[in-house]
């Protein structure tokens, strides 16, 4: 029942948006059904809770810890992104950057786009997964494009071009892994595809073919949670969007992304038998971190900036999945989470700071506290909590996987040390004086929804000193069949 | 070994035929430079496909699969005539692109088969199916037209690469595994139907902000 | 052992409480009054509170107690024992001297509202307290992290000024690198128990090599925040961004949790220490103290001056810190214990003396707003209540009998001398060297300190508008006083503090580490033969001649004075600008240790109409290791950004290429 | 027992009271030394005392910004050295209030006095105070630590840094040669000339601005303030040659064990003090008095030698 509002609810409102969603009450429409689906993501996790993991619907649907939390996080950032938005976009409106059709467009795609989300979180088919993969990248590129310029052109046709060829790659290891499992499991009905099926039976699945899958499925998801160096089309996608979808695709897309991954990694790894799946994670996390930190040093446009660094949190999640183990994952976990929630705030932020300054470049925001003190502390504190410092929640799962690093894989502490120290330097020594100093832009009437950022940001200040039973519980148990 | 041929019973035959026409045809959209030829070449492997899909169908007696190939003949069908109403909407008729030197291309085309082929070895031993050997020409076709993909320089040709890749995706579904589940084919296709038309509205938007389909207009966007 | 111990909780809820406080400063944060009158006294009786616990508590057996907060596998352990215990009564002894000056010092246009710097001051207060109470990794560092957090925000109060935002980023960027290193040294320490409580990794047993590699990472995370040369560089700019009161806090307590965090791992964690720790530590910290007294010897801004003494003191300490581990290696309890007890008196006497330094430099730039020495002179006559006092610390801190930095540095010395005893050729070389580097620093130290102290408080007034200069208010003059009275009180009663002292070898060290504390009066740490040392009567028999003197000199003959102009050798001319300069008294050193600098020399020819004469003094670190690095961050980014040029072909073969790769890792 | 701390007390009494008398008297030893070495007519022995007490009947004269720093100063130097003198083993080592401060401890207390007097002469503000000033402490700097390095090698051989047990134990030693001890004697030597503003570093004789050091700082005191410096100083070189005698000539020294022993100490100070003054004075006569900038060198080299002294102590152990 939850499960069809959580899906419907979405479906259904992007529709009717698609048809009036240029009249003045859409805005409010977004956030009724972003809120209806909140409350039946929060139900759903409740029954998950209640009574355990359940597949519905002839098995198409399958709830357990690992999806129901990412789904009640998506959700709830969905719904916050939606009530940011009602202001934001009012205000970009008012600028006059935006004609009603476009938002109309773009509140039925912002639906449309939770759907997809949900759906693939949801779906226990790894084709329906891979459907809905692919459909979040229709539903974004657009989104992405939204302002007409050239580079948000240029933004959402490389974001398409990348995506769509990652995408279509992943097509192939999705096959090859059907191809692997019909002989296991047979091809009538659809239980080949149906991952509690496979998971059964993973053992039983052949070696080369699902190595190679895992390849192809790596890449190709790989490249939608923007792992170096298929990491392209993110940076301009995230700087070129309005600034909600920036939010959504950092804080959603790229979690979703990593979690379609690690769903095939299971699998994989369960065939297999060997350390290779962990290797290739670690080796792509490794690598983004790096490549994302020393990329960070050359920013000049804040919205790259914080792509840059989802790039890199990104990475250590992945490298957290691929050690593997109890701990890892579990930090693996916590570390979607927080990230989601401090990065979408952060975009908040960002979009205030820049409709206050009136630009994205660095040089141009100056004196946030001067000019809006809760703008600027919010600016302040999310950067802090990104970076990494106590006592918020992104310090709580760094600390678990960098004391995993240092015991279990020496030699990638220095590595990970320099690109922490060089991202904190870059980010920070950015941030600085955009919050600090003086400024000379005037201050603008309309207030910022800051609601959202400070809910996120006190949810991560929550995390960091105190995580909930049940949610650490939710965490051990997705650890244990993430393995 | 004519008698290893002849053993062989006479759909695989179409079916191998099709499969190596579908390699010739990829080959030939690496080559090719005319926009409007690129476009009937696509057509042609989409036909292709569909016609072993058909043999696939009728052979193992598998009926979904007729329907995959009715809706894979959508693709063929309604794609190619998009295409061409674009081309001749943004009058590209004569638009050639000049091409990264294509004997060059070529060897790198061969080496990539030739790399697919080896990939596909171990697979195809596993396969149940009479068609197993055609796995590694799917994968060659996919990886022929990622190669196509990055050699090309024109939003439309590169598009083209993309739509024949899922041709190759489309060709491993069908001849190597019989066919994915039913739900799943028609979601993947909705998606290449979404996406192609999505690719013709930003046709248009991009044409009207650079008056032409160069991507070498789209190359702003950098680390400097 | 959880429960409720009466101390820890009371520690626990004062360490809150200050937490609390701070957040009271919301409500009003634009008042001053406020804040001075409510806020900042609290924070002082808390600090008070704080200290009598501690005292208690240092005599009590350890008392733990665990808090439901945290990770879930991984909740908060808390733990008292006398180390703690001692670093809190530092910590609250000091801090309520600094929490009274800064209820008078704080004023309107101070950067940020005073609220405000009320809640960053109080937190920075409370995580300082759960610092050393900490009992696990992870409650640990959050603390630390806090701290340094607090910290930066307090120094960055005047973020208006690009020098002090450039400082505050230095100092975070440093602390948090340090952070990581300490939190992977933590990573080693729980060797494979996946426990992060401190007692899980007292019991850890680590390779030679692991347990090397952990200190090797201890002594760069806690030397990054305790200022050891080259981690230092972040002082010299962040003391004096920062408000005076918040410096005094930052070198006066801060850098001992960095000390405290130093010997919680090296002596409690790692309890096999090998001696060539202590001898690298004991090379570190004889160097930085050498390096951060010449340097402070040329610096001409007055809290630079105080930043590189710092550096200095920190160095003292963490020489002793090598001496306790050397001794320890050899496992000669009596001398370690020696040892430690002298660093332990004198992270208690530089808290004291360094804080009650910067406060008073706290005043006289109210007084002035001028920080360069070059500007200032003859505020004796003007402020007589700070130069008075600081006067005392000035003495304290030269290491000059009977006040209190002589105490410690008499007993570090006495420690060099038992080092010929260590069985180890190169380890029992040390004493010269050693003890040799360690006097000339203190004698430098006093050089340093009489350079500070006259050209400030002595001499004429170099600037007209100096004759406006006020004392500084009566809550001010309190805090003052109670951190003076405190250097007074280590230098005349060393017995009692090495009493407590004892506690705290018993607990790291056994008690065969127990130095030699009876009576009250009579300082004897090995043996009166050996040595001894009684302040009290030493400063009465001094005190004594001079009374005699005075009485015979006035009594006897007659006590007329007659005031005139200064004589200076009949020289007609005189003005301010001819006495000495801080540039003009640091020259000697310049001269002599000309190697330490790098300097940018501005002589005047003798031709010219206006002659000027600049001297600019760098630190070589500087150029020899934060440039270069940070160019070749720069260079790799360059190299990087190659990866991303905009051309969408080159991106796809990107994917390609890796795609191939992959395959063929997996055939 | 009682008796023995009573003629320790006396022992110690004496000595400061000796010390405080004889001062001057030593000074003007020196002088006469020098003054006939150098073919000039001597001033009579006791002109020291004639200066002093000239001065105390004059009227002080102080400048108008003195501060109270400035008119206290005379007379902590002068308790700082006495109390150095009753610290000091110069008659006999039975001395109950020497547990008060060890070797350490005096250095300290000649620091401290040196920062007072550097305070002081800042304090009027002139060009030559703050000169003498910087230069004093310069001088300090270097020969504090080469003291504190040669009392070192002392106390590493008999094993405590308390004067009198050094001077025990070196005295009850069978006459051996020290190497270390020889090194450390040297650096002695050099430190006393420095820090009493002897030849070659000072000259106390002259008031010619570039070179004087003791002089420029005490240049604004007069009368009762000057007379209480000059004895001061006086005291202070008295005392380091009694560290000298105490360290290197510990023979003859009154133990506890025979009060008697006073007797025939007194009178071997006096024997040890007219040879080291006139060995004093014959080094001042026959260097030259160095440059200012070469100081540093000078007591570079002492504080090499005592340091060396250490490491020979180590290496030989001898």
């Amino acid at each position: 029942m939850e499960l069809l509002i959580l899906l419907g609810l979405p479906l259904g409102g992007a529709a009717l948006l698609a048809l009036c969603g240029d009249r003045r009450w859409a805005p409010e429409a977004t956030v009724l059904a972003s809120l209806g689906t909140f409350l039946a993501g929060c139900a759903l996790t409740a029954r998950v809770i209640a009574d355990g993991p359940q597949l519905v619907w002839n098995e198409q649907f399958f709830i357990d810890p690992f999806n129901v939390f990412l789904v009640a996080l998506t959700a709830f950032v969905g719904f916050t992104t939606s009530l940011f938005s009602r202001t934001y976009m009012r205000v970009e409106a008012h600028h006059g950057k935006l004609s009603p059709q476009r938002l109309r467009l773009y509140h039925s795609m912002f639906q449309l786009f939770m759907f997809t989300m949900l759906l693939a979180l949801l779906t226990n088919n790894m084709g329906i997964l891979w459907v809905a993969m692919e459909a979040a990248t229709l539903s974004t590129v657009l989104l992405v494009s939204l302002y007409r310029t050239p580079a948000s052109l240029e933004a959402a046709w490389k974001y398409f071009i990348l995506c769509g060829v990652g995408i279509a790659l992943a097509l192939f290891g999705t096959i090859l892994l059907y191809f692997a499992a019909e002989k296991v499991l047979g091809s009538e009905g659809m239980s080949a595809l149906l991952w509690t099926h496979l998971n059964g039976v993973k053992d039983r699945l052949e070696v080369t073919v699902l190595s190679i899958a895992f390849v192809f499925l790596l890449v190709g998801y790989g490249t939608k949670v923007g792992l170096a160096p298929l990491h392209n089309w993110l940076p301009d996608a995230h700087a070129e969007g309005p600034t909600p979808v920036s939010a959504v695709l950092s804080g959603l897309l790229l979690n979703v992304a990593l979690y379609a991954v690690v769903r095939c990694k299971v699998l994989v790894e369960g065939s297999v038998r060997s350390e290779l799946p962990g290797r290739m994670l670690m080796g792509f996390g490794l690598g983004s971190v790096l490549v994302a930190a020393f990329f960070l040093w050359r920013q000049k446009d804040i919205k790259r900036l914080f792509a840059y660094s989802s790039i890199e949190h990104m990475g250590i999640v992945t490298f957290a999945f691929g050690m593997g183990g109890p701990v890892a994952d579990f930090a693996a976990l916590l570390h979607m989470t927080v990230h989601s929630l401090t990065k979408s705030a952060i975009f908040f932020v960002v979009g205030h700071a820049a409709q206050k300054t009136g630009t994205q470049l660095i040089e141009g925001i100056r004196g946030l506290l001067v000019l809006s003190p809760t703008v600027g502390w919010g600016l302040m504190l999310g950067t802090l909590a990104i970076l990494g410092m106590p006592p918020f929640g992104v310090f709580a799962s760094e600390f678990l996987i960098l004391t995993t690093a240092m015991r279990d894989h020496p030699w990638a502490t220095p590595l990970l040390l320099l690109a922490l120290g060089v991202a904190f330097g870059a980010v920070f020594s950015r941030v600085q004086p955009m919050v600090f100093g003086e400024t000379t832009a005037t201050r603008l009437p309309h207030p910022p929804a800051l609601l959202p950022v400070f809910a996120h940001l006190s949810l991560v200040l929550m995390l960091g000193l105190w995580i909930p039973p049940f949610l650490a519980q939710w965490y051990r148990l997705a650890a244990a069949m993430i393995g | 070994m004519p008698d290893a041929t002849a053993s062989v019973p006479l759909s695989a035959q179409l079916i191998h035929l099709a499969a190596a026409v579908m390699l010739l045809l990829s080959f030939a959209m690496l080559a090719q430079r005319r926009l409007v030829s690129l476009v009937n070449l696509f057509a042609a492997q989409g036909a292709t496909l569909v016609g072993s899909t058909l043999v696939v169908a009728y052979s193992t007696g598998q009926h979904e699969l007729y329907l995959s190939a009715a809706v894979t003949s959508i693709k063929v069908v309604l794609l190619p005539y998009v295409l061409h109403r674009l081309i001749r909407r943004l009058s590209l008729q004569w638009d050639t692109e000049t091409l990264v030197n294509i004997p060059t291309t070529m060897l790198i085309g061969l080496g990539v088969v030739i790399f697919a082929f080896g990939l596909a070895q171990p697979l195809s031993e596993l396969a149940s199916t009479v068609t197993r050997s055609t796995l590694g020409i799917a994968m060659a076709v996919v990886l022929l037209s990622f190669l196509m993909m990055i050699t090309r320089r024109k939003a439309i040709s590169q598009v083209i690469g993309f739509l024949a890749m899922e041709n190759g995706l489309f060709f491993a579904a069908t001849s190597a595994t019989y066919g994915m589940p039913m739900v799943v084919e028609l979601g993947i296709l909705l998606d290449v139907l979404v996406g192609a038309f999505i690719f013709g509205i930003f046709f248009f938007h991009i044409r009207e902000q650079f008056e032409s389909l160069e991507l070498s207009h789209l190359e702003s966007l950098k680390e400097d | 052992m959880s429960g409720h111990p009466p101390l820890l909780t009371g520690a626990l809820a004062l360490a809150c409480g200050w937490i609390g406080i701070g957040l009271l400063g919301l409500l009003r944060p634009h008042s001053v009054r406020y804040a001075g009158r409510v806020l900042f006294p609290l924070g002082a009786l808390a600090g008070l509170a704080l200290a009598a616990i501690a005292i208690v508590a240092i005599w009590q057996p350890v008392q733990s107690l665990v808090l439901p907060l945290g990770l879930p596998d991984l909740p908060i352990h808390l733990r008292l024992d006398p180390l703690s215990a001692f670093f809190l009564l530092l910590l609250g002894t000091v801090s309520a001297g600094v929490s009274l000056f800064s209820a008078g010092y704080f004023r309107e246009g101070e950067g940020a509202a005073p609220g405000l710097l009320g809640l960053q001051y109080h937190v920075f207060l409370g995580s300082m307290a759960l610092v050393l109470l900490a009992d696990d990794a992870y409650g640990f560092m959050v603390a630390w992290e806090t701290m340094a957090l607090s910290s930066y925000f307090l120094v960055t109060t005047q973020h208006r000024i690009p020098e002090i935002r450039r400082a505050g980023f230095l100092y975070l960027l440093l602390a948090h690198l340090g952070a990581i290193s300490i939190l992977l040294c933590y990573g080693v320490l729980q060797g494979g128990s996946w426990q992060f409580t401190f007692d899980a990794m007292r019991h850890a047993q680590l390779a030679p090599a692991w347990a090397s590699a952990a200190f090797g990472l201890a002594v760069l995370g806690f030397g990054a925040k305790a200022g050891l040369v080259p981690l230092h560089v972040w002082l010299p700019e962040a003391h004096p961004a920062a408000p005076s009161p918040v410096s005094a806090l930052m070198s006066g307590v801060m850098l001992k949790t960095a000390i405290y965090g130093l010997l919680r791992v090296s002596l409690d964690l790692l309890h096999q220490p090998q001696w060539w720790w202590g001898a690298a530590v004991l090379a570190l910290g004889l160097f930085s103290a050498l390096f951060g007294v010449v340097f402070a010897a040329v610096q001409t801004d007055m809290k630079r001056l105080l930043a590189y003494s710092s550096i200095e003191n920190i160095g003292i300490v963490c020489a002793g810190i090598g001496l306790t581990l050397l001794f320890h290696a050899f496992h000669m309890p009596a001398l370690a214990g020696l040892s430690l007890a002298a660093t332990l008196y004198h992270c208690l006497n530089h808290a004291f003396f360094k804080s009650l330094l910067f406060l008073a430099t706290g005043s006289v730039l109210h007084a002035t707003h001028e920080r360069s020495l070059g500007k200032l002179g003859g505020l004796i006559r003007r402020m007589p209540w700070v130069a008075w006092l600081a006067l005392i610390g000035t003495l304290a801190i030269a290491g000059l009998p009977p006040l209190n930095g002589f105490v410690s540095e008499w007993l570090l010395l006495q420690s060099f001398l038992f080092t010929p005893e260590i069985p180890q050729p190169f380890a029992n070389m040390l004493v010269p060297l050693g003890a040799a580097a360690l006097a000339h620093t203190a004698a430098v130290a006093g050089y340093v300190m009489v350079n500070f102290y006259g050209v400030i408080f002595l001499g004429q007034l170099r600037e007209p508008q100096l004759a406006q200069a006020q004392d500084c208010g009566w809550l001010e003059r309190i805090g003052l006083s109670w951190l003076a009275a405190g250097c007074v009180a280590l230098g005349l009663v060393p017995v009692l503090v090495l009493r407590l002292l004892n506690q705290v070898n018993a607990h790291l060290l056994g008690d065969a580490a127990l130095v030699h504390a009876d009576g009250i009066w009579v300082l004897a740490p090995v043996s009166p033969q050996r040595a001894s040392y009684v302040p009290v009567v030493f400063l009465l028999g001094a005190a004594l001649v001079v009374v005699l003197a005075v009485w015979i000199t006035k009594g006897v003959y007659h006590g007329r004075v007659r005031l005139s102009a200064p004589w200076d050798c009949g020289y007609p001319l005189q003005t301010p600008r001819m006495q000495d300069s801080a540039e003009g008294f640091g020259y000697p050193v310049r001269h002599i240790f000309e190697p330490f600098f790098r300097m940018k020399r501005e002589l005047p020819s003798p031709f010219d109409a206006a002659p000027r004469y600049r001297v600019v003094v760098e630190d070589w670190t500087w150029y020899g290791l934060y440039l270069p690095v940070a160019g070749a961050v720069l260079k790799l980014a360059a190299l990087v950004g190659l990866l991303q040029r905009g051309r969408i072909a080159v991106y796809l073969l990107y994917s390609f290429l890796t795609l191939v790769v992959l395959l063929v890792i997996v055939l | 027992m009682p008796p023995m701390i009573m003629n320790g007390l006396f022992t110690q009494l004496l000595g400061a009271i000796v010390a405080v008398s004889l001062a001057p008297l030593f000074l003007g030893w020196v002088n006469q030394c020098r003054a006939w070495l150098s073919n000039r007519s001597a001033p009579p022995l006791l002109q020291p005392y004639l200066v002093i007490r000239k001065l105390l009947h004059k009227d002080a004269v102080l400048a108008e910004n003195a501060s109270p720093l400035f008119r206290v100063v005379p007379y902590i130097l002068f308790g700082a050295m006495v109390t150095a003198a009753a610290i000091i083993p110069s008659l006999g080592t039975a001395l109950p209030f020497a547990v008060c401060a060890d070797a350490i401890a005096l250095v300290g207390l000649f620091a401290t006095a040196r920062v007072f007097i550097a305070l002081a002469a800042m304090d009027i503000g002139t060009a030559f105070g703050s000169m003498g000033a910087r230069r004093e402490m310069m001088v300090g700097f270097l020969a504090e630590p080469a003291l504190l390095m040669v009392v070192f090698t002392a106390s590493l051989i008999c094993g405590s840094t308390a004067l009198p047990t050094i001077a025990d134990t070196l005295a009850g030693r069978t006459l051996a040669i020290y190497p270390s001890l020889a090194f450390a004697g040297v650096a002695f030597l050099m430190v006393l000339l420095a820090e009493n503003a002897r030849i070659p570093i000072d000259n106390p004789a002259t008031h010619l601005e570039l070179t004087m050091i003791h002089e420029a700082m005490v240049l604004e005191y007069s009368a009762r303030h000057l007379a209480l410096i000059e004895w001061a100083s006086a005291l202070k070189l008295f005392n380091y040659a009694c560290i000298g005698f105490a360290l290197f000539l510990p023979w003859g020294l009154a133990h506890e064990d025979n009060p008697l022993a006073l007797l025939w100490a007194l009178p071997l100070l006096g024997l040890k003090l007219i040879a080291a003054g006139a060995g004093l004075a014959l080094i001042e006569t026959v260097s030259a008095k160095l440059r200012i900038f070469r100081a540093p060198e000078f007591l570079a080299m002492a504080f090499m030698l005592a340091v060396l002294g250490l490491l020979v102590r180590l290496l030989l152990g001898s």
